[in-house]
Protein backbone atom coordinates (compact mmCIF):
# COMPACT_ATOMS: atom_id res chain seq x y z
CA UNK A 1 0.00 0.00 0.00
CA UNK A 2 2.25 2.52 -1.45
CA UNK A 3 -0.46 5.36 -0.69
CA UNK A 4 0.13 4.78 3.37
CA UNK A 5 3.90 4.68 3.06
CA UNK A 6 3.32 8.28 1.47
CA UNK A 7 0.99 9.01 4.36
CA UNK A 8 3.20 7.97 7.34
CA UNK A 9 5.91 9.70 5.92
CA UNK A 10 3.79 13.04 5.80
CA UNK A 11 3.08 12.47 9.33
CA UNK A 12 4.60 15.53 10.60
CA UNK A 13 3.57 17.62 8.04
CA UNK A 14 0.13 16.29 8.12
CA UNK A 15 -1.60 19.04 9.72
CA UNK A 16 -0.52 21.47 7.35
CA UNK A 17 -1.45 18.53 4.28
CA UNK A 18 -5.34 17.65 5.72
CA UNK A 19 -6.85 21.23 4.75
CA UNK A 20 -5.45 20.18 0.84
CA UNK A 21 -8.65 18.20 0.83
CA UNK A 22 -12.07 20.40 0.78
CA UNK A 23 -14.03 17.48 2.28
CA UNK A 24 -14.62 13.80 1.62
CA UNK A 25 -15.03 13.84 -2.35
CA UNK A 26 -12.30 15.35 -2.79
CA UNK A 27 -10.60 12.92 -1.08
CA UNK A 28 -11.81 10.48 -2.88
CA UNK A 29 -10.86 12.31 -6.61
CA UNK A 30 -7.21 12.52 -5.32
CA UNK A 31 -7.19 8.85 -4.54
CA UNK A 32 -8.67 7.82 -7.74
CA UNK A 33 -6.65 9.83 -9.90
CA UNK A 34 -3.55 8.77 -7.51
CA UNK A 35 -4.76 5.39 -8.98
CA UNK A 36 -4.60 6.22 -12.60
CA UNK A 37 -8.52 5.37 -12.58
CA UNK A 38 -11.07 7.20 -14.68
CA UNK A 39 -14.51 8.00 -13.25
CA UNK A 40 -15.83 5.59 -16.13
CA UNK A 41 -13.20 2.40 -15.24
CA UNK A 42 -13.48 3.27 -11.70
CA UNK A 43 -12.40 -0.04 -9.48
CA UNK A 44 -14.28 1.18 -6.31
CA UNK A 45 -13.17 -1.14 -3.61
CA UNK A 46 -9.68 -0.54 -3.46
CA UNK A 47 -10.43 3.35 -3.52
CA UNK A 48 -12.98 2.43 -0.29
CA UNK A 49 -10.44 1.09 1.21
CA UNK A 50 -7.30 2.98 0.76
CA UNK A 51 -10.06 5.93 1.79
CA UNK A 52 -11.11 3.93 5.25
CA UNK A 53 -7.19 3.66 5.74
CA UNK A 54 -6.92 6.95 4.89
CA UNK A 55 -9.01 8.08 7.75
CA UNK A 56 -7.93 5.80 10.14
CA UNK A 57 -4.83 6.58 9.89
CA UNK A 58 -5.32 10.72 10.40
CA UNK A 59 -7.21 9.51 13.30
CA UNK A 60 -4.82 7.74 15.02
CA UNK A 61 -2.75 10.96 14.51
CA UNK A 62 -5.10 12.42 16.86
CA UNK A 63 -5.85 14.85 14.31
CA UNK A 64 -10.06 16.14 14.50
CA UNK A 65 -11.58 15.11 11.49
CA UNK A 66 -14.62 16.88 10.16
CA UNK A 67 -17.84 15.04 10.26
CA UNK A 68 -18.99 14.79 6.64
CA UNK A 69 -15.00 12.86 6.19
CA UNK A 70 -16.73 10.24 8.90
CA UNK A 71 -20.38 10.30 7.51
CA UNK A 72 -18.46 9.13 3.72
CA UNK A 73 -16.44 6.47 5.47
CA UNK A 74 -19.56 5.06 7.22
CA UNK A 75 -21.40 5.28 3.33
CA UNK A 76 -18.40 3.78 2.24
CA UNK A 77 -18.26 0.43 4.30
CA UNK A 78 -21.92 -0.05 3.59
CA UNK A 79 -21.39 0.64 0.12
CA UNK A 80 -18.55 -2.04 -0.36
CA UNK A 81 -20.94 -4.36 2.16
CA UNK A 82 -23.37 -3.79 -1.21
CA UNK A 83 -20.89 -4.72 -3.56
CA UNK A 84 -19.25 -7.69 -1.90
CA UNK A 85 -22.49 -9.17 -0.60
CA UNK A 86 -24.78 -11.35 -3.55
CA UNK A 87 -27.57 -8.82 -4.62
CA UNK A 88 -30.67 -9.52 -3.02
CA UNK A 89 -32.83 -10.71 -5.98
CA UNK A 90 -35.84 -8.53 -4.92
CA UNK A 91 -34.02 -5.60 -4.92
CA UNK A 92 -32.01 -6.29 -7.71
CA UNK A 93 -35.21 -5.74 -10.29
CA UNK A 94 -33.84 -1.98 -11.53
CA UNK A 95 -36.27 -0.68 -8.56
CA UNK A 96 -32.85 0.69 -6.33
CA UNK A 97 -30.39 3.21 -7.97
CA UNK A 98 -27.08 1.70 -8.40
CA UNK A 99 -25.05 3.07 -5.92
CA UNK A 100 -22.08 2.95 -7.41
CA UNK A 101 -23.24 4.48 -9.83
CA UNK A 102 -24.80 7.45 -7.61
CA UNK A 103 -21.08 7.51 -6.01
CA UNK A 104 -19.84 8.24 -9.38
CA UNK A 105 -22.27 10.52 -10.42
CA UNK A 106 -21.52 12.40 -7.07
CA UNK A 107 -18.14 12.39 -7.81
CA UNK A 108 -18.30 13.65 -11.72
CA UNK A 109 -20.48 16.81 -10.30
CA UNK A 110 -17.82 17.37 -7.35
CA UNK A 111 -15.01 17.33 -10.09
CA UNK A 112 -16.92 19.37 -12.70
CA UNK A 113 -17.45 22.34 -9.68
CA UNK A 114 -13.84 22.35 -8.76
CA UNK A 115 -12.81 22.49 -12.11
CA UNK A 116 -15.14 25.78 -12.74
CA UNK A 117 -13.62 26.61 -9.25
CA UNK A 118 -10.46 26.13 -10.87
CA UNK A 119 -11.31 28.38 -13.66
CA UNK A 120 -12.80 31.00 -11.83
CA UNK A 121 -9.84 31.56 -9.88
CA UNK A 122 -7.31 32.26 -12.67
CA UNK A 123 -9.43 34.70 -14.75
CA UNK A 124 -7.33 37.90 -13.05
CA UNK A 125 -9.46 39.12 -10.60
CA UNK A 126 -10.86 42.36 -9.22
CA UNK A 127 -9.34 43.56 -5.93
CA UNK A 128 -6.60 40.88 -6.14
CA UNK A 129 -5.13 41.26 -9.46
CA UNK A 130 -6.44 44.49 -10.83
CA UNK A 131 -7.99 47.13 -8.65
CA UNK A 132 -11.22 49.68 -10.10
CA UNK A 133 -10.65 53.05 -9.65
CA UNK A 134 -11.51 54.89 -6.28
CA UNK A 135 -15.26 56.12 -5.58
CA UNK A 136 -15.34 59.73 -6.14
CA UNK A 137 -15.98 62.34 -3.22
CA UNK A 138 -19.58 63.40 -3.61
CA UNK A 139 -22.75 62.09 -1.95
CA UNK A 140 -25.58 61.79 -4.00
CA UNK A 141 -28.17 58.78 -3.80
CA UNK A 142 -28.07 55.47 -2.50
CA UNK A 143 -26.90 52.82 -4.66
CA UNK A 144 -28.98 49.60 -5.04
CA UNK A 145 -27.48 46.80 -2.08
CA UNK A 146 -28.10 43.58 -1.77
CA UNK A 147 -30.31 41.46 1.10
CA UNK A 148 -27.02 39.77 2.14
CA UNK A 149 -26.01 43.40 3.40
CA UNK A 150 -29.07 43.08 5.63
CA UNK A 151 -28.32 40.25 6.74
CA UNK A 152 -25.27 41.06 7.58
CA UNK A 153 -26.18 43.87 9.88
CA UNK A 154 -28.18 41.80 11.83
CA UNK A 155 -25.38 39.67 12.74
CA UNK A 156 -22.92 42.69 13.40
CA UNK A 157 -25.87 43.70 15.54
CA UNK A 158 -26.15 39.99 17.27
CA UNK A 159 -22.80 40.03 17.59
CA UNK A 160 -21.91 43.02 19.12
CA UNK A 161 -24.87 42.42 21.27
CA UNK A 162 -24.19 39.24 22.05
CA UNK A 163 -22.96 40.12 25.58
CA UNK A 164 -26.13 41.30 26.26
CA UNK A 165 -28.16 38.34 25.09
CA UNK A 166 -26.10 35.84 27.08
CA UNK A 167 -26.50 37.67 30.28
CA UNK A 168 -27.95 34.80 32.57
CA UNK A 169 -30.53 36.50 34.67
CA UNK A 170 -29.24 35.72 38.50
CA UNK A 171 -30.44 32.06 40.31
CA UNK A 172 -33.55 33.45 41.61
CA UNK A 173 -34.36 29.98 43.34
CA UNK A 174 -32.14 29.14 46.32
CA UNK A 175 -31.16 25.13 46.19
CA UNK A 176 -31.57 24.99 50.31
CA UNK A 177 -35.09 25.82 49.51
CA UNK A 178 -35.71 23.70 47.11
CA UNK A 179 -34.58 21.03 48.88
CA UNK A 180 -36.34 22.08 51.87
CA UNK A 181 -39.58 22.32 49.63
CA UNK A 182 -38.98 18.49 48.55
CA UNK A 183 -38.05 17.06 52.30
CA UNK A 184 -41.55 18.67 52.96
CA UNK A 185 -43.25 16.76 49.68
CA UNK A 186 -41.52 13.62 51.45
CA UNK A 187 -43.78 14.20 54.17
CA UNK A 188 -46.82 13.00 52.26
CA UNK A 189 -44.71 10.04 50.49
CA UNK A 190 -41.73 8.31 49.71
CA UNK A 191 -41.35 9.41 45.49
CA UNK A 192 -41.84 12.39 43.49
CA UNK A 193 -41.44 13.68 40.37
CA UNK A 194 -38.43 15.95 40.22
CA UNK A 195 -40.98 18.14 37.47
CA UNK A 196 -43.78 18.05 40.64
CA UNK A 197 -40.50 20.10 42.76
CA UNK A 198 -40.39 22.47 40.42
CA UNK A 199 -43.48 24.67 41.29
CA UNK A 200 -43.43 27.34 38.43
CA UNK A 201 -41.82 25.53 35.34
CA UNK A 202 -39.95 28.55 35.42
CA UNK A 203 -36.24 27.07 33.36
CA UNK A 204 -34.44 28.68 36.11
CA UNK A 205 -35.98 27.05 38.68
CA UNK A 206 -36.12 23.84 36.72
CA UNK A 207 -32.31 23.41 36.59
CA UNK A 208 -32.23 24.79 40.31
CA UNK A 209 -34.53 21.45 41.15
CA UNK A 210 -32.33 19.48 39.27
CA UNK A 211 -29.48 21.00 41.24
CA UNK A 212 -31.44 20.41 44.28
CA UNK A 213 -32.40 16.94 43.98
CA UNK A 214 -28.03 16.13 43.44
CA UNK A 215 -27.47 17.78 46.22
CA UNK A 216 -30.02 15.73 47.63
CA UNK A 217 -28.61 12.23 46.16
CA UNK A 218 -25.08 13.60 47.53
CA UNK A 219 -26.17 13.60 50.57
CA UNK A 220 -27.45 10.49 50.62
CA UNK A 221 -30.95 11.88 51.20
CA UNK A 222 -32.96 10.57 48.12
CA UNK A 223 -31.88 8.55 45.22
CA UNK A 224 -32.34 9.59 41.67
CA UNK A 225 -34.29 7.55 39.39
CA UNK A 226 -35.15 7.73 36.07
CA UNK A 227 -36.58 4.29 34.11
CA UNK A 228 -35.26 5.37 30.63
CA UNK A 229 -33.61 8.16 28.13
CA UNK A 230 -36.12 11.05 28.41
CA UNK A 231 -38.38 9.53 30.50
CA UNK A 232 -39.60 10.88 33.82
CA UNK A 233 -36.80 11.72 36.73
CA UNK A 234 -38.03 10.40 40.26
CA UNK A 235 -36.63 11.30 43.62
CA UNK A 236 -37.17 8.26 46.35
CA UNK A 237 -36.91 9.00 50.02
CA UNK A 238 -33.84 7.78 51.79
CA UNK A 239 -34.15 6.54 55.05
CA UNK A 240 -31.27 6.76 57.56
CA UNK A 241 -31.10 2.66 57.87
CA UNK A 242 -30.95 2.72 53.67
CA UNK B 1 5.89 50.45 -15.71
CA UNK B 2 8.48 53.20 -13.74
CA UNK B 3 7.51 55.00 -10.58
CA UNK B 4 5.25 57.73 -12.27
CA UNK B 5 2.79 54.41 -13.48
CA UNK B 6 2.73 53.25 -10.29
CA UNK B 7 1.74 56.21 -8.42
CA UNK B 8 -0.86 56.83 -11.09
CA UNK B 9 -2.04 54.03 -10.38
CA UNK B 10 -2.27 54.00 -6.54
CA UNK B 11 -3.86 57.35 -6.59
CA UNK B 12 -6.27 56.06 -8.98
CA UNK B 13 -7.39 53.29 -7.04
CA UNK B 14 -7.64 55.13 -4.08
CA UNK B 15 -11.11 56.37 -2.77
CA UNK B 16 -11.28 59.93 -2.25
CA UNK B 17 -7.34 61.15 -1.68
CA UNK B 18 -4.27 59.42 -1.08
CA UNK B 19 -1.99 60.84 1.41
CA UNK B 20 1.52 61.03 0.37
CA UNK B 21 3.07 58.75 3.20
CA UNK B 22 0.74 56.26 1.64
CA UNK B 23 2.89 56.28 -1.53
CA UNK B 24 5.85 56.63 0.13
CA UNK B 25 4.99 53.28 1.83
CA UNK B 26 4.74 51.64 -1.31
CA UNK B 27 7.65 53.17 -2.62
CA UNK B 28 9.92 54.11 -0.03
CA UNK B 29 13.02 55.43 -1.68
CA UNK B 30 10.78 58.34 -3.11
CA UNK B 31 10.53 62.11 -1.47
CA UNK B 32 7.34 63.89 -1.49
CA UNK B 33 9.47 66.48 -3.71
CA UNK B 34 9.91 64.05 -6.57
CA UNK B 35 6.05 62.42 -6.17
CA UNK B 36 5.54 66.16 -6.39
CA UNK B 37 7.49 65.82 -9.75
CA UNK B 38 6.05 62.69 -10.82
CA UNK B 39 2.50 64.34 -10.23
CA UNK B 40 2.91 67.11 -12.62
CA UNK B 41 4.77 64.66 -15.22
CA UNK B 42 1.30 62.67 -15.20
CA UNK B 43 -1.21 66.27 -15.21
CA UNK B 44 1.36 66.81 -18.37
CA UNK B 45 0.74 63.43 -20.34
CA UNK B 46 -3.26 63.74 -19.75
CA UNK B 47 -3.57 67.77 -20.45
CA UNK B 48 -1.16 67.14 -23.85
CA UNK B 49 -3.47 64.03 -24.63
CA UNK B 50 -6.75 66.21 -24.18
CA UNK B 51 -8.00 63.95 -21.11
CA UNK B 52 -10.87 64.69 -19.34
CA UNK B 53 -9.19 64.16 -15.38
CA UNK B 54 -6.32 65.60 -13.60
CA UNK B 55 -4.53 64.85 -10.34
CA UNK B 56 -4.94 67.24 -7.38
CA UNK B 57 -3.33 68.45 -4.60
CA UNK B 58 -5.61 68.33 -1.44
CA UNK B 59 -5.51 68.20 1.73
CA UNK B 60 -2.60 65.75 2.83
CA UNK B 61 -2.45 64.26 -0.60
CA UNK B 62 -3.52 63.39 -4.21
CA UNK B 63 -6.63 62.91 -5.66
CA UNK B 64 -7.90 62.70 -9.24
CA UNK B 65 -10.56 64.76 -10.72
CA UNK B 66 -12.30 65.26 -13.54
CA UNK B 67 -12.16 68.95 -15.34
CA UNK B 68 -14.85 71.60 -14.46
CA UNK B 69 -16.35 71.81 -17.98
CA UNK B 70 -17.60 68.01 -17.97
CA UNK B 71 -19.44 68.77 -15.20
CA UNK B 72 -22.73 69.86 -16.73
CA UNK B 73 -22.82 66.20 -18.32
CA UNK B 74 -21.52 64.21 -14.47
CA UNK B 75 -24.25 65.92 -12.66
CA UNK B 76 -26.87 64.48 -14.78
CA UNK B 77 -25.45 60.40 -13.81
CA UNK B 78 -26.78 60.00 -10.51
CA UNK B 79 -23.52 58.78 -8.59
CA UNK B 80 -25.06 56.63 -5.87
CA UNK B 81 -23.24 56.29 -2.28
CA UNK B 82 -23.56 53.59 -0.20
CA UNK B 83 -25.15 52.95 3.20
CA UNK B 84 -22.76 53.05 6.03
CA UNK B 85 -22.22 49.34 8.15
CA UNK B 86 -24.41 51.63 11.21
CA UNK B 87 -27.10 53.01 8.65
CA UNK B 88 -27.53 49.30 7.05
CA UNK B 89 -27.99 47.95 10.84
CA UNK B 90 -31.13 50.63 11.66
CA UNK B 91 -32.60 49.94 8.30
CA UNK B 92 -32.31 46.41 9.37
CA UNK B 93 -34.07 46.85 12.47
CA UNK B 94 -37.06 48.60 11.43
CA UNK B 95 -37.56 46.42 8.15
CA UNK B 96 -37.73 43.63 10.10
CA UNK B 97 -39.06 44.73 13.39
CA UNK B 98 -41.79 46.79 11.81
CA UNK B 99 -42.59 50.71 12.63
CA UNK B 100 -40.78 51.46 15.48
CA UNK B 101 -39.54 54.40 18.29
CA UNK B 102 -35.61 55.05 18.04
CA UNK B 103 -36.03 53.85 21.95
CA UNK B 104 -36.40 50.18 20.82
CA UNK B 105 -33.96 50.83 17.75
CA UNK B 106 -30.81 52.02 20.44
CA UNK B 107 -32.14 49.06 22.48
CA UNK B 108 -31.38 46.38 19.90
CA UNK B 109 -28.39 48.00 18.70
CA UNK B 110 -27.08 48.89 21.75
CA UNK B 111 -25.45 52.09 20.56
CA UNK B 112 -27.25 55.42 19.50
CA UNK B 113 -28.85 55.48 16.50
CA UNK B 114 -29.55 59.12 15.87
CA UNK B 115 -27.17 60.23 13.35
CA UNK B 116 -27.97 56.89 11.19
CA UNK B 117 -31.86 57.64 11.29
CA UNK B 118 -31.19 61.25 9.82
CA UNK B 119 -28.83 59.93 7.17
CA UNK B 120 -32.04 57.07 6.06
CA UNK B 121 -34.54 59.69 6.49
CA UNK B 122 -32.78 62.08 3.83
CA UNK B 123 -32.06 58.97 1.32
CA UNK B 124 -35.97 58.58 2.27
CA UNK B 125 -35.15 54.91 2.99
CA UNK B 126 -37.28 55.50 5.68
CA UNK B 127 -40.36 57.87 7.08
CA UNK B 128 -41.83 58.81 10.17
CA UNK B 129 -45.48 58.53 11.21
CA UNK B 130 -46.19 60.90 13.90
CA UNK B 131 -47.03 60.28 17.82
CA UNK B 132 -45.52 59.40 20.70
CA UNK B 133 -42.97 57.97 20.28
CA UNK B 134 -42.59 58.87 17.04
CA UNK B 135 -42.23 55.68 14.81
CA UNK B 136 -39.78 55.19 11.78
CA UNK B 137 -41.13 52.96 9.21
CA UNK B 138 -39.28 51.53 5.64
CA UNK B 139 -40.47 53.05 2.41
CA UNK B 140 -41.24 52.23 -1.42
CA UNK B 141 -37.75 53.42 -1.65
CA UNK B 142 -36.50 50.57 0.61
CA UNK B 143 -37.75 48.39 -1.25
CA UNK B 144 -36.40 49.92 -4.49
CA UNK B 145 -32.86 50.23 -2.99
CA UNK B 146 -33.07 46.48 -1.96
CA UNK B 147 -34.57 44.79 -4.83
CA UNK B 148 -37.65 43.78 -3.00
CA UNK B 149 -41.49 44.10 -4.08
CA UNK B 150 -42.55 44.18 -0.46
CA UNK B 151 -41.31 43.82 3.24
CA UNK B 152 -42.89 39.87 2.84
CA UNK B 153 -40.07 39.32 0.91
CA UNK B 154 -37.54 39.28 3.70
CA UNK B 155 -36.34 36.11 4.44
CA UNK B 156 -37.23 34.81 7.75
CA UNK B 157 -34.50 35.78 10.56
CA UNK B 158 -34.64 31.64 11.76
CA UNK B 159 -33.21 30.86 8.07
CA UNK B 160 -30.24 32.98 8.90
CA UNK B 161 -28.66 30.13 11.07
CA UNK B 162 -27.60 28.46 8.13
CA UNK B 163 -25.56 31.11 7.60
CA UNK B 164 -24.65 33.14 10.83
CA UNK B 165 -24.87 30.16 13.24
CA UNK B 166 -26.87 30.53 15.99
CA UNK B 167 -27.94 33.43 17.81
CA UNK C 1 -14.53 67.92 -25.81
CA UNK C 2 -15.63 65.25 -27.66
CA UNK C 3 -17.92 63.12 -27.33
CA UNK C 4 -15.21 60.25 -26.18
CA UNK C 5 -14.32 62.39 -23.65
CA UNK C 6 -17.93 63.33 -22.17
CA UNK C 7 -17.69 59.08 -22.17
CA UNK C 8 -14.46 59.05 -20.04
CA UNK C 9 -15.24 61.44 -17.68
CA UNK C 10 -18.50 59.59 -17.30
CA UNK C 11 -16.82 55.91 -16.49
CA UNK C 12 -14.22 57.60 -14.93
CA UNK C 13 -16.42 59.80 -12.22
CA UNK C 14 -18.22 56.65 -11.35
CA UNK C 15 -17.42 53.79 -8.35
CA UNK C 16 -17.92 51.06 -9.91
CA UNK C 17 -18.70 49.98 -13.29
CA UNK C 18 -21.25 52.50 -14.63
CA UNK C 19 -24.04 51.07 -16.74
CA UNK C 20 -24.40 51.71 -20.72
CA UNK C 21 -28.13 52.67 -19.93
CA UNK C 22 -26.60 55.66 -17.50
CA UNK C 23 -24.20 57.42 -20.36
CA UNK C 24 -27.32 56.75 -22.80
CA UNK C 25 -28.95 58.82 -20.35
CA UNK C 26 -26.62 61.78 -20.75
CA UNK C 27 -25.81 61.35 -24.45
CA UNK C 28 -28.94 60.29 -25.72
CA UNK C 29 -28.13 60.13 -29.33
CA UNK C 30 -24.96 57.73 -29.22
CA UNK C 31 -25.86 53.75 -29.14
CA UNK C 32 -24.24 51.49 -27.82
CA UNK C 33 -22.42 50.03 -30.76
CA UNK C 34 -20.81 53.74 -30.93
CA UNK C 35 -20.22 53.61 -26.70
CA UNK C 36 -18.01 50.86 -27.01
CA UNK C 37 -16.37 52.30 -30.20
CA UNK C 38 -15.43 55.43 -27.56
CA UNK C 39 -13.96 53.14 -25.18
CA UNK C 40 -11.86 50.84 -27.42
CA UNK C 41 -10.70 54.51 -28.90
CA UNK C 42 -9.48 55.66 -25.57
CA UNK C 43 -8.33 52.28 -24.24
CA UNK C 44 -6.05 53.09 -27.61
CA UNK C 45 -4.86 56.40 -26.06
CA UNK C 46 -4.35 55.00 -22.81
CA UNK C 47 -2.16 51.99 -24.15
CA UNK C 48 -0.31 54.14 -26.38
CA UNK C 49 0.67 56.92 -23.40
CA UNK C 50 1.88 53.81 -21.65
CA UNK C 51 -1.02 54.64 -18.75
CA UNK C 52 -1.61 52.05 -15.70
CA UNK C 53 -5.11 51.80 -16.13
CA UNK C 54 -8.20 50.66 -18.89
CA UNK C 55 -11.42 50.78 -19.48
CA UNK C 56 -13.13 47.47 -19.30
CA UNK C 57 -16.62 45.45 -20.08
CA UNK C 58 -18.21 44.46 -16.49
CA UNK C 59 -21.65 43.46 -15.86
CA UNK C 60 -23.58 45.89 -17.73
CA UNK C 61 -21.31 48.79 -18.02
CA UNK C 62 -18.00 49.82 -18.03
CA UNK C 63 -15.45 50.07 -15.21
CA UNK C 64 -12.15 51.64 -14.71
CA UNK C 65 -9.28 49.11 -13.57
CA UNK C 66 -5.16 49.12 -13.45
CA UNK C 67 -3.28 46.80 -15.00
CA UNK C 68 -2.72 43.81 -13.69
CA UNK C 69 0.99 44.30 -13.35
CA UNK C 70 0.68 47.11 -10.60
CA UNK C 71 -1.11 44.61 -8.21
CA UNK C 72 1.98 43.91 -6.86
CA UNK C 73 1.97 47.80 -5.59
CA UNK C 74 -1.47 48.43 -4.80
CA UNK C 75 -2.01 45.10 -2.56
CA UNK C 76 0.16 47.18 0.12
CA UNK C 77 -2.32 49.83 0.03
CA UNK C 78 -5.92 48.31 -0.50
CA UNK C 79 -6.89 44.72 1.18
CA UNK C 80 -6.82 42.55 -2.05
CA UNK C 81 -9.92 39.83 -1.59
CA UNK C 82 -8.73 36.43 -0.76
CA UNK C 83 -11.24 34.05 -1.16
CA UNK C 84 -10.42 30.25 -0.11
CA UNK C 85 -10.96 27.40 -2.05
CA UNK C 86 -14.56 26.35 -0.51
CA UNK C 87 -15.45 29.92 -1.42
CA UNK C 88 -14.45 29.56 -5.01
CA UNK C 89 -16.57 25.98 -5.26
CA UNK C 90 -19.65 27.71 -3.67
CA UNK C 91 -19.00 30.49 -5.78
CA UNK C 92 -18.89 28.13 -8.51
CA UNK C 93 -21.95 26.01 -7.55
CA UNK C 94 -24.13 29.48 -7.54
CA UNK C 95 -22.79 30.76 -10.61
CA UNK C 96 -23.48 27.48 -12.91
CA UNK C 97 -25.95 25.98 -10.91
CA UNK C 98 -27.50 29.08 -10.76
CA UNK C 99 -30.23 30.10 -7.95
CA UNK C 100 -30.02 27.28 -5.30
CA UNK C 101 -30.48 26.53 -2.00
CA UNK C 102 -27.88 25.63 0.84
CA UNK C 103 -28.93 22.14 0.95
CA UNK C 104 -27.82 21.73 -3.16
CA UNK C 105 -24.64 23.21 -2.62
CA UNK C 106 -23.79 21.20 0.33
CA UNK C 107 -24.99 17.95 -1.28
CA UNK C 108 -22.62 18.74 -4.57
CA UNK C 109 -19.76 19.71 -2.84
CA UNK C 110 -20.37 17.26 0.51
CA UNK C 111 -19.06 19.36 3.04
CA UNK C 112 -20.83 22.50 4.87
CA UNK C 113 -20.96 25.58 3.29
CA UNK C 114 -21.99 28.09 6.12
CA UNK C 115 -19.09 29.76 6.63
CA UNK C 116 -18.60 30.38 2.88
CA UNK C 117 -21.61 31.31 2.45
CA UNK C 118 -21.08 33.81 4.72
CA UNK C 119 -17.93 34.87 3.52
CA UNK C 120 -19.47 35.25 -0.18
CA UNK C 121 -22.30 37.31 1.10
CA UNK C 122 -19.73 39.56 2.85
CA UNK C 123 -18.40 40.02 -0.27
CA UNK C 124 -22.00 40.58 -1.99
CA UNK C 125 -20.52 38.38 -4.42
CA UNK C 126 -23.69 36.72 -3.64
CA UNK C 127 -27.16 37.73 -2.26
CA UNK C 128 -30.15 35.97 -0.98
CA UNK C 129 -33.88 35.22 -2.12
CA UNK C 130 -36.17 34.25 0.52
CA UNK C 131 -38.02 31.67 0.26
CA UNK C 132 -37.93 28.14 1.73
CA UNK C 133 -36.04 27.27 1.19
CA UNK C 134 -33.45 30.55 0.91
CA UNK C 135 -31.97 31.11 -2.52
CA UNK C 136 -28.45 32.21 -3.32
CA UNK C 137 -27.63 33.63 -6.64
CA UNK C 138 -24.83 35.76 -7.83
CA UNK C 139 -24.69 39.41 -7.90
CA UNK C 140 -23.69 42.17 -10.19
CA UNK C 141 -20.36 42.90 -8.53
CA UNK C 142 -19.44 38.82 -8.52
CA UNK C 143 -19.80 39.81 -12.84
CA UNK C 144 -17.57 42.49 -12.10
CA UNK C 145 -15.28 40.73 -9.82
CA UNK C 146 -14.34 38.13 -12.36
CA UNK C 147 -14.50 40.46 -15.63
CA UNK C 148 -17.82 38.49 -16.94
CA UNK C 149 -20.49 40.42 -18.92
CA UNK C 150 -22.95 37.96 -17.96
CA UNK C 151 -23.37 34.40 -16.39
CA UNK C 152 -23.39 33.24 -19.93
CA UNK C 153 -19.57 34.31 -20.06
CA UNK C 154 -18.53 31.52 -17.80
CA UNK C 155 -16.27 28.93 -19.64
CA UNK C 156 -18.44 25.92 -20.34
CA UNK C 157 -17.43 23.34 -18.71
CA UNK C 158 -16.87 19.73 -20.08
CA UNK C 159 -20.08 17.13 -18.75
CA UNK C 160 -21.21 20.48 -16.90
CA UNK C 161 -24.70 20.49 -19.66
CA UNK C 162 -25.13 16.96 -18.82
CA UNK C 163 -24.65 16.88 -15.35
CA UNK C 164 -26.17 20.47 -13.78
CA UNK C 165 -28.51 20.80 -17.42
CA UNK C 166 -31.31 19.05 -15.72
CA UNK C 167 -32.47 20.09 -12.00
Amino acid sequence: MAYLEGALALESSFVLRLPMFEGPLDLLLYLIEKNRFTLQDLEVCPIIDQYLAYIEQIRSLDIALAGEFLDMASYLIWLKSRILLPVDVSLADGEERNPVEELKEMLMAYRAIKQASHELSERPMLFRDKFPKGAALEERGVSSTTMGALLQAIDTIRARTKQVVMNIPPMRFSIHEIMARIQGLFAGRSRIALQDAALSGDRMEIIGTLMAALEMSRLSMARIVQRGLFSAIYLIKRTGSE
Amino acid sequence: MGKREIVEALVFSASGSLPVKDILKVLPETTPGEIEQLVEELNGIYESSARSFRIERASSGYLYVTLEEYAAYLRQLHEPVRLSAAALEVIAVVAYKGPCSKQIIDGIRGVDSGSCLKQLLKHQLIDIRSGKPMMYHTTEKFLEVFGLTSLSDLPDIGQFEEIFGHP
